[in-house]
C-alpha cells in the first residue's frame, strides 16, 4: 500500500508540471501584451517596457518559462497590481476562508446527499425516486450567483433570519487564530456566542454553495446504487437468505462507493468554482471574492496566482481521492 | 415438493408444473430463452417485481406453498433450506469483500456461531469441495481466484447449511471442460452424501446425460416433456427433444440433423403447441390447440398431439 | 501430394503484460509458443483446446490481425510473416476470417448490404450495379434474400447473423478462411444449420477452414484433421478419427474423457484432471501440462517433448511416447 | 425492449439516419420528462428567434424617465436602472444563451471528437500525449480554467465562448477516446482490416459514427452547462459587456439593487434556471434512449 502511495504521488508530479505549464502559457502566450497585463490598465507605457525587460518577457517562451518555474519554486506568484503585495501572502490570508466554507459545503453534501441517492435507488421509479430527481435536477441547473442572492432576498432581507455577508458580525472581532476556521477557532477559545455567530454566518453561504454539489452527489450515488444493485452478487446474496438491510448498505454500498468517490473527487473542482461565485455573492472574505475582486480591477498577477493555487488544490484532492479508491477496491492494491 | 407457475405479461413460463423427491437429479433443458433460469429463480422469488409478475399457481416446499410466505421467512428459508448456484462464478461474489468474510456472513445468518467457529465451519466446508488450502482461500478476494475455485466457493457456501434443495443454474456453462467435469464430480457425490433435491438448469445434453436421474425439456416457456432420463434419450417423444437430440455434433458420423428456424420470442409466442412453426410433423391441429402434457409411459409425460395420438392407439 | 494452401512454422508470440498503470513489474505471457500447422487446399483442421490455450491467437496471426514474433506463416507459397501495407493486403486478399460472436463482429451502424460489400470495396474489385450484384448473390449463398441488404444487424437473430458474417468472407471469393468458434454463441438447434451450411459452402467452393473451437464433439464433426492446444502449445496432430478413436497425450486423453457423452447409458468418471489451466503467464518448466498430467515423471518437469509420429499423419509431443 | 421490436417492424426504404432519427423520436414523444424538456428548449428557442416581434420595448435604448419600475402591465418584469424593459432584455437575452450554448457545444464536441477518436483507434504513444494533454486541462477547476483564460484573452463574449469550449474539448475527447478503445477491439473492426481496410476508412465508417450516440448525449447535457459556465463568467465581469442584454450580466448589475428591486436579478435568473433545466431533462431522457451505459 505505501509504495502505491509513493507511485501516486510521484505520478502526480507531471500533472503539476502540465499545470504549470498551461498557467504559463495562459499568463504568456495568449495575452497580445503580458507585460501590460503585469503592470495593469494604468501604467505608463515606460513601465509597461520596464516590466518586460525585469520579467524577461523580451525572452524566448522556454526561457520565460524556466523563469517563472523559478519563481514558482521560491513561493514567487508575482505581485499584486492593486496592493503591491505579494499574490501568495494575500491567497495565505483569504484561504482558511474558502477552506472553511468548502469543508461546511462537503459536510453538508454527503450528509444529505448519500442518504438521498440510496434513498432513490432502493425505492427507483417510486416517490422518493421522482422528488429526489426534481431536487437534483434542479440543483445542477441553478446558476449560484442567482441562488444566492434569492437566499439573500429571501432569508436575510425578507425574514431577517441569518445574516447576509462576512464571517462575523462587522462589530464582532475574529477568535485567536489557530486553524483559521472561525466556528472551529470560536469553540477552541471557548466562546459559544462567537461560534454561534460564526456558524450563522456560514448556513447561507455553505448552503448555497453546497446545492449545485449536492445534487451531482445524489445523482452519483443513485446511479452507482442501481448498477451495484443489479450484479450478479446481489441475486446470489439474496438467495443465501441475508436481509434487505445488509444487501443495500453493505454489499452493494460499498461497491457503489467505489465510482461515488472518483466522480466526486472530479467534482469537487465545482465546488471551487462555485466558491468564486458564492463567495462574491456573500462577501464571503475568501479567495475566491479576491479573484472576482482582481477581476474588476483586472489585476491580472492575481488571478493567474489563484489559478495555479486552485488548481493544485483541485489535483491534491484527487490525489486523495485515488489513494481512497485504492483502498477500496481490493482489485488495484499492489 | 411441486410447483406450478406461470408469468406475465411476456409469459415467459406458461402453465409449468414440476416435482423433484430428495436424493434426485432433476435435469431442466431447454435453449436460450426458454424460461429454465426464470424458473429456477422464481423458486426462490428471486424475480424482482416490477417487472416480473407472478399470475397464479403454487410452489410447493414441502407442504408450504413458497408463493405465500412473508418475504421475512422466504429470507430464512433461503440459503438454509434451499440454495442456489448460478452461471458465472466471476461475477456471483461480490468483489470488494473477501471469500471467508462473505462465507461467513452467510453461515452466521442462518446459525448461530462466533467469527472463529464459522471461520472454522467455512474452512471445513471448503475442503468438502476439495479445494486446497482452504485457509489461504477464504483470505482472498474473489478476483484472485479461477472460475472453477470461485465455483466450488459457491458449491459450498450453497450446501453450508444442509439445505434440503439446490437449484443449479447452469453452473459449469462458463468454465472449461476438464473443470467442468471436476464440478459436476463434486456436485453428483455430495448431492447423493447430502441426500439433496437438485434442480440443474442447463443446455447441455451431454451433462444431462451424465449427471441426471430425471429430465423436463422446456421450450419457448412450456414443459414439452418430462422422463427419466434413459427413457429421454432412448426413447425422446417431443420432436423437439428429438431434434435437440439428433442436433448433437459428434454423436453419428455424416449430415447433421438441423431444428429449422430459431427459438421464438417470448412476448409474442406462436399459437396452440409453441414448437409447431418449427416442427417436421405438425398438423393444422397443432397451430390451434395447445397440447396438454399427458402421460405416455411409466414416468413419462409429454406435451405433443402426435405423441398423444401414437400413445392412445 | 500438392504442396500446403498454409503453413505455420515454429510460430510465436507473447504480449507485454503491464502489471500495473506505472510498467514497473512487466512480464511476459506467452499466448503461442513454437506452434506448427499445415492446412491443404479444400480440407478442415480442427483446432481445440480450452479458453486461454492461444487458439484464437493463432487465428488472429494467420490473417495477420497480429505479427509473429518469430516463425514463419507460408500462405500460397509466400511467407506472409513479416509483410505490411500494400504488400498484405495483396497477400491475404484469398484469407478471411469469421469470429464468434454475431453480436459484435457485424458494425451496428452499418447496413447489411454495406456490411458485405466493405471487403470488396476495399479490394476494389467491383463498383455499382455489378457489386450490388455480388453482394446480393454472396448472401444468397448463405441463404438471405435480397430484402437484407437494407436491413441492420440488430434485426437478425444470432445465427442469421453468423450467416451475414460467411457473406462478408466469402464476398471476395478467399481459398481459406478461419472459423474462430463460429457456432459458440448460438443455441444447439441454431448451431447445427450453421455447421451445415459451412459444409455446404465449403464443398461447393473447395474452401479450406481452420476451424477453432473447444467444442470436441463440434470439432470431431467437421473436420478431416484436427490439432489440441494446451497452454500456448500444440501437443497432438492427427487425423480426426485417429485422434478421437486413439489419442496419445494425456491432455488429449483427459479433455476427451471429460466431455460429457450425450448418453446416459455411458457414465463417464468426469474428472479426469485436477487444478485449473495454469496462467500463461507462469509457464510451468518443461512440459507445460506436467502439473497436471497423472502419468508426469521426473523428465517431464524438466525437458520439453520433442515431436514424435506415432502413425501416418499423427503426431504428438509427449515423453511417454519418445 | 421496444426498441428491437419498432424498429423490425419499419421497413421504408428511408435512409438508415433518418429511420432512426425518427425512430429516436417517438420513443422521446413517448417520454413524460423528454416531452417537458424538449417544450422547455422549443419555448426557449421560439421566443429566441421571435424577440423582434414579442419584445415590446427596444433592449438596448435607454429610456431614463421609466428606471427601476417594478413589475407591472406596462412591464412584466420591471425595468432597469437605466429604464430598459427587462422583459425585451430576457428575450433578446435568449438569443445570445442559446447561441452561446450552441457554438461552445459544436465547437468542444466536434474538436474533442475527432481528438478522441484518434487518440482511441491509435493507441500507444500517441494516446499518451493527446490525453495527457486533457488531463492537464481536466485539473483545473472547469469555472477557474475558463476565467483564466478568458481574462488573458481579454473580457469579450467572444472570448467566453472560447474559453468554454476549451475547458469542454477535453469531456468529449475522454468519452469518444473510450468508445474508440472499446470499438477498435471489436471484431468488425478486426474484419475489416482483414478485408484491406485502411487507418482512415475505418475511424470514420467504424469508429466515428459508433461513438456518435454517445457523444449527442454528452452534448444535449453539456448544453446546459456550457449556458451556466458563460453565464458565471458574464456575471463576473469577463463575458458579455454592457449594454448587451445577456443573463448572467444582468443579475451582475441587478445585483446591485437587489434589497429594493429584487425583479431585476429575478428574473433573468429564472430564465437561466428554465432554460438550463430544459436540456438537462432533454438531456437525461435522451441518455436514457440512444445510451443506456453511460452514467454520471
Amino acid at each position: 500500500m505505501r509504495s502505491y502511495i509513493i507511485k501516486r504521488l510521484l505520478a502526480a508530479i507531471p500533472v503539476l508540471l502540465g499545470v504549470t505549464l498551461l498557467t504559463f502559457l495562459i499568463s504568456h502566450a495568449i495575452p497580445g501584451d503580458p507585460a501590460a497585463l503585469i503592470v495593469g490598465p494604468k501604467a505608463s507605457k515606460e513601465a509597461v517596457e520596464a516590466i518586460r525587460i525585469e520579467h524577461g518577457l523580451d525572452k524566448p517562451l522556454p526561457i520565460q518559462y524556466l523563469r517563472y518555474m523559478n519563481g514558482l519554486l521560491h513561493g514567487d506568484l508575482g505581485q499584486s497590481i492593486r496592493n503591491h503585495r505579494p499574490v501568495l501572502r494575500d491567497l495565505a490570508d483569504f484561504f482558511p476562508a474558502t477552506l472553511e466554507l468548502t469543508l461546511a459545503s462537503l459536510f453538508l453534501c454527503l450528509a444529505v446527499g448519500i442518504p438521498l441517492g440510496i434513498l432513490a435507488a432502493v425505492y427507483r421509479n417510486r416517490l422518493a425516486d421522482h422528488i429526489t430527481r426534481i431536487i437534483s435536477v434542479i440543483g445542477v441547473s441553478t446558476p449560484v450567483f442567482w441562488l444566492g442572492l434569492m437566499l439573500l432576498l429571501l432569508l436575510y432581507r425578507n425574514l431577517g433570519w441569518l445574516p447576509g455577508s462576512g464571517r462575523l458580525d462587522i462589530t464582532s472581532t475574529a477568535p485567536p487564530g489557530i486553524t483559521g476556521l472561525y466556528t472551529l477557532d470560536a469553540l477552541l477559545a471557548g466562546d459559544l456566542g462567537l461560534f454561534w455567530e460564526a456558524l450563522r454566518h456560514l448556513i447561507l453561504p455553505a448552503f448555497c454553495l453546497s446545492y449545485v454539489y449536492l445534487a451531482v452527489m445524489t445523482r452519483i450515488v443513485r446511479s452507482s446504487m442501481i448498477a451495484a444493485l443489479g450484479q450478479d452478487y446481489i441475486i446470489t446474496a439474496r438467495a443465501h437468505g441475508l436481509s434487505a438491510g445488509r444487501i443495500i448498505f453493505k454489499h452493494a454500498f460499498k461497491n457503489s462507493l467505489i465510482p461515488t468517490i472518483t466522480i466526486a473527487g472530479l467534482s469537487f473542482g465545482e465546488l471551487l468554482g462555485g466558491a468564486i461565485l458564492t463567495e462574491t455573492i456573500f462577501s464571503w472574505p475568501g479567495m475566491g471574492k479576491y479573484v472576482v475582486d482582481s477581476i474588476t480591477t483586472l489585476d491580472f498577477p492575481a488571478i493567474m496566482g489563484f489559478t495555479l493555487v486552485a488548481s493544485t488544490a483541485y489535483v491534491g484532492i484527487n490525489l486523495c481521492v485515488d489513494i481512497l479508491y485504492a483502498l477500496l477496491n481490493p482489485r488495484i492494491r499492489y | 415438493m411441486g410447483f406450478e407457475t406461470h408469468q406475465g405479461p411476456a409469459h415467459v413460463l406458461d402453465r409449468v408444473s414440476l416435482a423433484v423427491q430428495k436424493g434426485e437429479i432433476l435435469g431442466l433443458v431447454g435453449e436460450s430463452g426458454c424460461g429454465k433460469s426464470v424458473l429456477a429463480r422464481s423458486i426462490l422469488r428471486l424475480i424482482p417485481s416490477p417487472p416480473g409478475v407472478l399470475l397464479g399457481g403454487q410452489i410447493l416446499f414441502g407442504d408450504q406453498d413458497l408463493l405465500k410466505l412473508s418475504e421475512k421467512s422466504m429470507r430464512a428459508l433461503r440459503g438454509q433450506q434451499i440454495s442456489m448456484i448460478f452461471q458465472e462464478p466471476m461475477t456471483s461474489l461480490n468483489p470488494v469483500f473477501t471469500i471467508g468474510h462473505q462465507m461467513r456472513e452467510v453461515v452466521r445468518t442462518h446459525k448461530p456461531m462466533t467469527k472463529a467457529q464459522a471461520n472454522a465451519f467455512c474452512c471445513s466446508m471448503l475442503a468438502t469441495v476439495r479445494l486446497p488450502d482452504p485457509d489461504n482461500v477464504l483470505q482472498r478476494y474473489p478476483h484472485e481466484l479461477s472460475g472453477g475455485m470461485l465455483q466450488r466457493v459457491m458449491i459450498a457456501l450453497a450446501l453450508a447449511c444442509n439445505p434440503a434443495l439446490l437449484l443449479a443454474d447452469e453452473p459449469t456453462t462458463a468454465l472449461d471442460v476438464t473443470v467442468q467435469g471436476q464440478i459436476l464430480a463434486i456436485l453428483s457425490e455430495l448431492a447423493t452424501a447430502q441426500n439433496l433435491a437438485v434442480i440443474f438448469v442447463t443446455h447441455d445434453m451431454g451433462v444431462v446425460a451424465q449427471l441426471c436421474h430425471r429430465v423436463a425439456v422446456m421450450y419457448a416457456g412450456q414443459l414439452v416433456e418430462e422422463a427419466l432420463v434413459h427413457d429421454l434419450f432412448a426413447q425422446p417423444a417431443h420432436p423437439y427433444t428429438q431434434g435437440l437430440i439428433a442436433s448433437i455434433p459428434g454423436q453419428t458420423p455424416g449430415q447433421l440433423q438441423t431444428i429449422p428456424g430459431s427459438v421464438p420470442s417470448a412476448l409474442q409466442p406462436p399459437s396452440g403447441c409453441r414448437f409447431h412453426p418449427r416442427c417436421p410433423k405438425s398438423t393444422g391441429h397443432c397451430a390451434l390447440h395447445t397440447p396438454q402434457l399427458l402421460t405416455v409411459a411409466d414416468q413419462h409425460k409429454v406435451a405433443c398431439h402426435q405423441a398423444h395420438n401414437r400413445a392412445s392407439v | 501430394m500438392t504442396a500446403p494452401l498454409l503453413t505455420l512454422d515454429k510460430v510465436c508470440k507473447r504480449f507485454l503484460v503491464r502489471k500495473n498503470f506505472f510498467g514497473s513489474g512487466r512480464r511476459w505471457l506467452t499466448a503461442v509458443d513454437q506452434v506448427s500447422l499445415v492446412v491443404h487446399q479444400g480440407e478442415t483442421l480442427g483446432l481445440v483446446g480450452e479458453s486461454g490455450c492461444g487458439k484464437s491467437t493463432v487465428g488472429n496471426l494467420i490473417v495477420r490481425l497480429l505479427a509473429p514474433d518469430s516463425g514463419e506463416i507460408i500462405f500460397d507459397g509466400r511467407n506472409i510473416s513479416t509483410l505490411s501495407g500494400q504488400a498484405l493486403r495483396a497477400a491475404r486478399a484469398k484469407m478471411q476470417i469469421v469470429f464468434q460472436d454475431p453480436y459484435s463482429s457485424l458494425d451496428p451502424r452499418m447496413s447489411v448490404g454495406a456490411i458485405v460489400a466493405l471487403p470488396l470495396r476495399v479490394a476494389g474489385l467491383y463498383q455499382g450495379t455489378l457489386l450490388r450484384e455480388r453482394v446480393i448473390s454472396a448472401l444468397a449463398e448463405v441463404g438471405l434474400g435480397e430484402d437484407s441488404l437494407e436491413r441492420y444487424p440488430h434485426e437478425f437473430s444470432g445465427g442469421q447473423r453468423q450467416r451475414i458474417a460467411l457473406a462478408r468472407a466469402l464476398a471476395v471469393q478467399p481459398a481459406f478462411v478461419v472459423l474462430d468458434e463460429p457456432t459458440s454463441a448460438l443455441d444447439v438447434s441454431v448451431q447445427a444449420q450453421i455447421l451445415q451450411l459451412m459444409a455446404e459452402l465449403q464443398a461447393r467452393h473447395g474452401l479450406a477452414y481452420l476451424f477453432i473451437s473447444h467444442n470436441l464433439n463440434v470439432v470431431r464433426h467437421v473436420s478431416q484433421r484436427t490439432a489440441v492446444m494446451y497452454l500456448g502449445a500444440v501437443v497432438e496432430t492427427g487425423s480426426t478419427e485417429d485422434l478421437f478413436t486413439s489419442p496419445a497425450h494425456p491432455y488429449t486423453q483427459a479433455l476427451l474423457a471429460s466431455v460429457p457423452v450425450a448418453d446416459p447409458r455411458q457414465r463417464q468418471n468426469l474428472a479426469r484432471l485436477k487444478g485449473d489451466v495454469p496462467s500463461p503467464l507462469d509457464l510451468p518448466p518443461g512440459c507445460g501440462f506436467h502439473p497436471r498430467c497423472p502419468l508426469a515423471f521426473d523428465l517431464c518437469t524438466k525437458e520439453a517433448p520433442q515431436w514424435v509420429r506415432i502413425a501416418p499423419g499423427h503426431e504428438v509431443a509427449c515423453h511417454l511416447h519418445q | 425492449m421496444p426498441y428491437l421490436i419498432l424498429a423490425s417492424a419499419t421497413k421504408s426504404t428511408l435512409p438508415a439516419w433518418v429511420r432512426e432519427l425518427g425512430l429516436t423520436l417517438r420513443i422521446l414523444s413517448r417520454n413524460p420528462s423528454a416531452v417537458l424538456g424538449g417544450m422547455i428548449i422549443m419555448t426557449m428557442a421560439f421566443l429566441a428567434l421571435a424577440a423582434p416581434f414579442i419584445a415590446p420595448y427596444d433592449p438596448i435604448m435607454l429610456s431614463l424617465p421609466d428606471r427601476l419600475q417594478s413589475p407591472g402591465s406596462a412591464h412584466f418584469f420591471g425595468t432597469d436602472e437605466l429604464g430598459r424593459d427587462i422583459f425585451s432584455r430576457i428575450l433578446y437575452g435568449a438569443r445570445i444563451s442559446l447561441t452561446i450554448g450552441l457554438l461552445v457545444v459544436g465547437v468542444a464536441g466536434i474538436t474533442g471528437s475527432l481528438i478522441g477518436a484518434v487518440a482511441g483507434y491509435f493507441g500507444g504513444v500517441i494516446d499518451n500525449v493527446i490525453m495527457r494533454c486533457m488531463d492537464v486541462i481536466l485539473s483545473f477547476p472547469a469555472l477557474v480554467l475558463a476565467l483564466s483564460l478568458a481574462a488573458a484573452m481579454g473580457p469579450s463574449l467572444v472570448n467566453a465562448i472560447l474559453a468554454t469550449a476549451v475547458v469542454m474539448i477535453p469531456k468529449f475527447a475522454r468519452l469518444v477516446r473510450g468508445e474508440a478503445l472499446a470499438i477498435r477491439e471489436m471484431p468488425f473492426v478486426a474484419a475489416s482490416r482483414v478485408a484491406g481496410a485502411g487507418h482512415l476508412r475505418i475511424i470514420f465508417r467504424h469508429i466515428l459514427p459508433n461513438c456518435l450516440n454517445a457523444a449527442i448525449v454528452l452534448a444535449t447535457l453539456t448544453l446546459g452547462d456550457a449556458i451556466l459556465i458563460a453565464a458565471s463568467l458574464s456575471f463576473i465581469g469577463l463575458g458579455a459587456q454592457p449594454p448587451t442584454p445577456e443573463w448572467g450580466a444582468m443579475i451582475a448589475s441587478g445585483r446591485k439593487f437587489l434589497m429594493d428591486q429584487w425583479w431585476y436579478a429575478t428574473f433573468p435568473g429564472l430564465f437561466i434556471l428554465v432554460t438550463v433545466i430544459g436540456f438537462n431533462i432533454f438531456g437525461d431522457a435522451v441518455r436514457d434512449v440512444l445510451d443506456p451505459r453511460i452514467r454520471r
